[in-house]
């Protein structure tokens, strides 16, 4: 505004106040870090831990209990660090799998005409999402799957043992009293798995149910009006026309269940937030390691994000 | 100048006061006035080992490293009760230690050079109150007889110490391939143990002894004989306060020096009286701060060692009645008998 | 100056863009006088909102002045509230708050703004309510009333503060037809009471029968001013007949 | 909503079950196969709870799992504590009753509908029963009985005279409750002429609950802040809050809580960190803050520009039109995200006891660790469960409850 009758002053003018809130707000931020920060690092000094990542390729000296890469105690930390991603990543992608299954499956039994499937439907959801999941988790290897049997006594089925030591597939061998296979999955990896599926899954299913109510209830009645069973008026009309509602929904579950799975370390579990908290027990470098993490499981969500993103644009773009 | 007698007097108060604190005249200490200052001392423990630090159903805490604790409050402050027990794990035990929220910490800690130095955790440490080793408990129905036969199998280990490192080396020496089930907790590691998912638990001998007595069948399990480490165990202050260091260390000594001595917490009262009637009995009546300037010199009451005895008993008393035949651990004196018995437990004199 | 009243508002020159680039107000000037009802229309896009939203500094702009009540809209936060306090405004969809209901509608404002008694702005609120007849809904939420209610209820919730201007953002377009009447019988009154009103609507009958003048705006600019009778019958501009042309 | 179908037509109990159990034959065989299946967990679970479970694991250590290691000659205070908060519940409760909401005249209230009946069933099955299921002292169940009773009397009495309190007192009656949570702190940690009992020796269920109420009651007012925050136009408020509400959202809390206890040392100077207790409290505050940030911002969205319009040219300053007009709206949208997050909040407790903290969860493994209850796993993460299941379940009930109370399109027109 150009004519004015005077400058008012700046602590009630409309266009310095804002940057003057900013400005106090960003100085006092910027102070609280500051102080962390000089503290931090003369604690460190005083210490002798500042800042480093040379010990990330001293050996490791200690073993994994499983790992897809291959790994034995005198490869460097980082190889270690990188396999509990991998089991971590393995975790994940097998859950995230998992739960949209059973969560759907779920969800989709709370609209059966079978009362008594609608019903477990609603107390399975209510039941498991008021749970704490480390509880769940806890309870499922300690009291599940640790009471499975083990060496002969281990359920046997062609190409397939089931023994307290893990899942066997492709010909497994009892060789010295321990089972043996091709492929195998460790009871605590089924644990964890399960225990996020199964958590998860309520989750979904309570997504899954909003996004088929989104759905006017006159597309079911057209559906049937045309002739078509309910089972195939779901998958072929229903569902595709609420995912666009499920997608964004399941986003943010699939990022939960993928930073439940650090509760590994609840379930004997080699994740990546276990051999991290093993490392900084042997370095000490407190800072490094969780700087590792936080970003580790930063990427991993913002690579769900994306994808989720991605089919969220072509679920979206469908309906054009 | 008048002004600068209005400074100098809050100055002069201040030495005054600081000049007054404390029995020890000389001695100075701020840990030591600290802890007589609010009248508490805060131990640092583990809390879930039996034998050592364990809280029983009514809520209190006993164990070795429990009695080290009451014997420190006792010759400081007058009376075992005065103590607050700080659980702490093992990731963050010198840390709480460092930043002063405990001031003494009595939690099973091995003593080593990186831990001891002042370029590594700069820990002052008093004398070893337990000699341990990691050791390999296995059922015994599994038929392995030594470390070798685990070979190829899964191993439970507690995370968070030393032992997975040893096992580690120990396993590759060996050339065998193994599985390592790591958990968080101590209870994880033995459910998960007892429940068959490992063949064998590794940890210090004491622990696995100790945890083998709350088994179902203790005696299905045996420990091998193969020792992966040497694990003293001691109790640690601060290297940044050298006079409350020697108080603590010298609490420790004061309780193996009684067994040596033959004095328990039943005679003390009867050796008190005969040493104040005997002058004869010279070294008795240093121990028991009766002649001489012993506690003092250390900052603490003349008779700390009548006041740390009454409280918990001499060392052997301790032991028995802890970790030894009087508890559910049952375990052997071993190294840990006095050095007159062939054992490792010496005290300096009294002098 | 030969009128008799004194200025209630001053606007000259005022130009704003928006962040986007685009040019909303290219210059516009209008004086409003004391007691005088003045009816803006235009093409939507015209800028008539925005340049009515400049008066109680909803909208801002980089050039040229108002003045309201001899209070100058400059940067200073204190005068800006003190017009706000001078100023009712009504907007299209009402903008009632759902939470409250019909009577702490009313009260809100005087109660945290005036810091007036609350027993005695409930009573005034009544009168208000009363006065453009719906008292016997003062304890409903707004959410349970027609729209011409709602409508009414906005028209007296500024009215309780006592303004000395009333701003109405289309108040009728938003409404079904046949409550549009109530909304302008109500108006109509408030305009014969002498109040100094500011109104941007599309109708025509209102326009004719209580505006003094009526100021057509196109493209953020003014392009005529002129009494009713002389705007509709006898337009000066060749934008304006087009205009009365396509409103039919 | 759907028109209730005309009565004459609602199908009796046995039409009913074939209906909804054998519609189609599919549907007969999964109501068969399910029943079979229901009938067979039933069973195993009656078996295992009657004849393999011991439940002396819960009893025994009842105390420790309600209050932890709190010393003994101090409990009076939460016995103390307990009344004061039945005493508040029970007026609360009949004053929610017998005041109808402002501004409407429905019908009279009546003094017991039949919701509170069940209530209060509940809460007298409860009492009797949980003494004597985990073998309390007769002094202690005598206790029990007499909060549960006081409790029910101040339901009555509130309920019975509500109405006739005058307005001013029933308007500081909500009160009470910010006055019981500052006494019941003094209360639980001393001070004031009482012993001081230090963080470390609150255990069990009051840690949880302590721990979860806090946690509640201080990220809120932060969520909420951080949300206006986020939607602010002033660039750097925007961008600061997005980026810690994204940071935190991207961290898994058992990393931000390792953070707190292993870390928060090296950036405060000797000394100056809080207690790790405390510690882990204020990790859970800034943590659940960023994602009740999220909640809010949703509700700020469905609000209308328009209503922040209309508030600011009625003159009111920033501030007020926020807390008078936008966010009450912003609330009622945030309301079910928002209790969602906070029973996150208390199921998120558990993992204290990954960091050593003896909450609830903790509790039970040194409780599991001690050799005289080895192996007695299912017992006690059984009660847990329920345990959790009852407090999650209650707060999403009283979410809801809210929700239908705030809902202006649900007050009932004279």
């Amino acid at each position: 505004m150009t004519s004015r009758s005077a400058a008012p002053p700046w602590w009630r003018n409309r266009r310095y106040l804002p940057w003057l809130v900013q400005g106090v707000v960003a100085l006092a931020v910027g102070v609280v870090v500051a102080f962390l920060l000089s503290n931090l690092l003369l604690n460190l000094t005083a210490r002798g831990l500042l800042l480093s990542w040379s010990w990330l390729g001293q050996p490791a000296g200690f073993d994994l209990a499983e790992s897809i890469l291959p790994f034995d105690a005198s490869l460097p930390y980082w190889r270690a660090l990188l396999a509990g991603l991998v089991n971590t990543l393995r975790v994940v992608i097998a859950g995230l799998v998992g739960a949209t299954v059973l969560g759907t499956l779920i969800g989709t039994a709370s609209f059966s005409s079978n009362g008594l499937l609608r019903g477990l439907a609603r107390v399975y959801v209510e039941v498991i999402r008021n749970i704490p999941l480390l509880l769940q988790l806890i309870f499922w290897y300690f009291v599940v799957f640790l009471a499975l049997p083990n060496g002969t006594d281990a359920i046997q089925l062609p190409g397939l043992v089931l023994a307290k030591s893990g899942l066997f597939l492709g010909d497994p061998q009892l060789v010295n009293g321990v089972w043996q296979a091709p492929l195998r999955f460790s009871v605590e990896f089924g644990a964890l798995l399960t225990g996020l599926v199964v958590y998860t899954a309520a989750f979904n299913a309570e997504v899954v149910r909003g996004g088929i109510a989104s759905v006017p209830k006159g597309q079911w009645e057209a559906a049937s009006s045309l002739g078509f069973a309910p089972l195939v008026t779901l998958r072929r009309i229903v569902l595709p026309q609420a995912l666009r509602v499920i997608v964004p929904g399941l986003n943010s579950q699939y990022i939960s269940l993928a930073k439940n799975s650090s509760l590994a370390v609840a379930c004997g579990f080699t994740d990546l937030y276990s051999v991290s908290e093993t490392t900084l027990n042997q370095t000490g470098r407190a800072v490094e390691v969780m700087l590792i993490l936080l970003g580790s499981y930063l990427v991993i969500d913002l690579v769900i994000s994306a994808l989720m993103n991605g089919l969220n644009g072509l679920v979206q773009l469908k309906e054009r | 100048m008048p002004p600068r007698f209005t400074f100098a007097i809050p100055l002069i108060a201040a030495l005054a006061l600081v000049g007054c604190a404390g029995d020890g005249g000389g001695i100075q200490s701020q840990k030591m006035a600290a802890i007589k200052g609010r009248g508490i001392l805060n131990c640092g423990v583990d809390g879930r080992l039996p034998g050592f630090s364990f809280v029983g159903a009514d809520g209190r805490y006993s164990g070795l490293d429990v009695d080290i604790c009451k014997a420190t409050a006792a010759a400081l402050l007058g009376d075992p009760a005065k103590v607050t027990y700080r659980d702490l794990s093992s990731t963050e035990r010198f840390a709480a230690l460092g930043s002063g929220e405990v001031d003494l910490l009595s939690r099973n800690t091995t003593m080593t050079l990186s831990r001891d130095a002042p370029g590594g955790n700069a820990l002052a440490f008093a004398p070893t109150t337990f000699f341990d080793g990691q050791a390999v408990l296995v059922p015994v129905s599994s038929g392995i007889k030594s470390l070798k036969d685990v070979a190829g199998k899964p191993i439970c280990v507690e995370t968070g110490t030393a032992t997975e490192l040893n096992l580690a080396d120990r396993m590759r020496v060996l050339n065998a391939a193994y599985t390592p089930l790591k958990f968080q907790s101590g209870d994880q590691t033995y459910a998960a143990y007892l429940q068959g998912r490992c063949v064998a638990v590794t940890s210090d001998r004491s622990q696995l002894a100790a945890k083998r007595t709350g088994f179902p069948k203790p005696s299905e399990h045996i420990l091998l004989a193969d020792v992966l480490s040497k694990e003293p165990l001691n109790p640690a202050t601060i290297n940044a306060d050298p006079a409350w260091a020697d108080a603590v260390r010298w609490v420790v000594y004061s309780l193996i020096q009684a067994e040596e001595m033959g004095i328990t917490a039943a005679n003390i009262d009867a050796k008190l009286v005969e040493a104040k009637a005997n002058k004869n009995l010279a070294q008795l009546r240093r121990f028991l701060g009766v002649e001489g300037d012993l506690g003092k010199q250390l900052g603490l009451p003349a008779d700390f060692v009548v006041k740390t005895v009454k409280a918990v008993g001499n060392y052997g008393e301790v032991f028995e009645r802890n970790v030894g035949q009087g508890s559910p651990l049952k375990l052997e004196r071993g190294v840990n008998q006095q050095w007159l018995k062939g054992g490792l437990m010496y005290s300096p004199p009294f002098l | 100056m030969t009128t008799p009243a004194a200025v209630m508002i001053e606007a000259r020159g005022v130009e704003k863009w928006y962040p986007n680039g685009f040019h909303a107000l290219r210059g516009v000037d209008l004086t409003v006088h004391q007691g005088e009802v003045v009816v803006i229309m235009g093409p939507s896009g015209s800028g008539k909102s925005t340049f009515l939203r400049t008066f109680n500094a909803l909208e801002d702009f980089q050039q040229g002045s108002i003045e309201v009540d001899g209070i100058p809209l400059s940067d200073d936060l204190r005068q800006i509230d003190a017009v706000r306090r001078e100023v009712g405004m009504v907007f299209q969809q009402f903008n009632l708050f759902p939470h409250l209901s019909v009577l702490d509608n009313l009260t809100l404002a005087p109660v945290l703004v005036r810091k007036l008694p609350k027993q005695a702005v409930q009573r005034r609120a009544l009168e208000l309510l009363d006065r453009v007849g719906i008292a016997e809904q003062a304890h409903k939420y707004p959410g349970q009333l027609s729209g011409g209610q709602q409508q009414r209820v906005a028209i007296a919730r500024s009215l309780c503060m006592e303004p000395r201007v009333m701003l109405f953002d289309e108040p009728t377009s938003a409404l079904d037809p046949e409550m549009v009447q109530e909304v302008l019988e109500v108006m109509q009154g408030l305009a014969q009471d002498g109040m100094t009103m500011v109104v941007v609507t599309h109708e025509v009958r209102f326009a004719r029968q209580v505006a003094h003048r009526v100021v057509l705006m196109d493209g953020g600019m003014v392009v005529e001013i002129a009494p009713p009778e002389q705007f509709f019958s006898n337009p000066q501009h060749e934008r304006s007949k087009q205009f009365l042309r396509q409103i039919g | 909503m759907a028109p209730a179908p005309p009565a004459t037509l609602r199908p009796g109990p046995w039409q009913w079950l074939r209906r909804e159990l054998f519609g189609s034959r599919l549907d007969g065989l999964i109501s068969i196969a399910l029943l079979g299946f229901l009938l067979a967990a039933a069973l195993g679970l009656a078996k295992w709870a009657i004849f393999q479970a011991q439940w002396t694991v819960i009893s025994a250590n009842s105390t420790l799992f309600a209050v932890g290691r709190y010393p003994l000659e101090q409990q009076w205070r939460l016995w103390l504590l307990t009344t004061l908060l039945a005493l508040a519940t029970g007026l609360s409760w009949g004053l929610l009753r017998a005041l109808p909401r402002s501004g409407s005249s429905g019908p009279p209230p009546i003094l017991w509908p039949r919701n509170d009946r069940w209530a209060a069933a509940i809460l007298v099955l409860l009492a009797l029963w949980r003494p004597l299921a985990l073998q309390l002292t007769l002094a202690i169940q005598l206790r029990w009985w007499a909060i549960t009773a006081l409790l029910l009397l101040a339901r009555w009495a509130a309920g019975r005279w509500g109405q006739a309190l005058p307005p001013l007192v029933r308007r500081l009656i909500p009160l009470i409750w910010p006055l019981l949570y500052l006494v019941g702190m003094v209360l639980i940690s001393g001070g004031l002429g009482l012993v001081q009992v230090a963080p470390s020796d609150w255990g069990g269920l009051l840690l949880t609950l302590l721990m979860a109420t806090f946690a509640i009651l201080l990220c809120f007012p932060l969520g909420v802040l951080l949300a206006l925050g986020r939607r602010s136009t002033l660039p750097l408020l925007r961008w600061g809050s997005l980026l810690y509400i994204e940071f935190i959202r991207g961290a898994p809390l058992i990393t931000l809580l390792f953070l707190g206890q292993n870390i928060l040392g090296f950036l405060l100077p000797g000394g100056l960190a809080p207690d790790r207790v405390w510690r882990a409290a204020w990790v859970l505050t800034f943590f659940a803050a960023a994602y009740v940030a999220e909640a809010v911002r949703s509700g700020l969205a469905a609000v209308p520009a328009g209503q922040l319009e209309a508030a600011r040219s009625l003159g009111l300053s920033m501030p007020f039109a926020l807390i008078h007009v936008v966010l009450p709206q912003a609330m009622r949208v945030a309301l079910p995200a928002t209790v969602g997050q906070f029973i996150t909040l208390l199921q998120d407790t558990t993992l204290l006891s990954l960091i050593g903290l003896l909450d609830l969860l903790g509790t039970a493994r040194t409780v599991m660790a001690n050799p005289a209850f080895l192996g007695r796993n299912a017992e006690v993460y059984l009660v847990l469960a329920v345990l959790f299941w009852c407090c999650c379940a209650a707060l999403g009930l009283g979410s809801r409850a809210l929700e239908t109370r705030l809902n202006p399109n649900l007050a009932p027109s004279r």
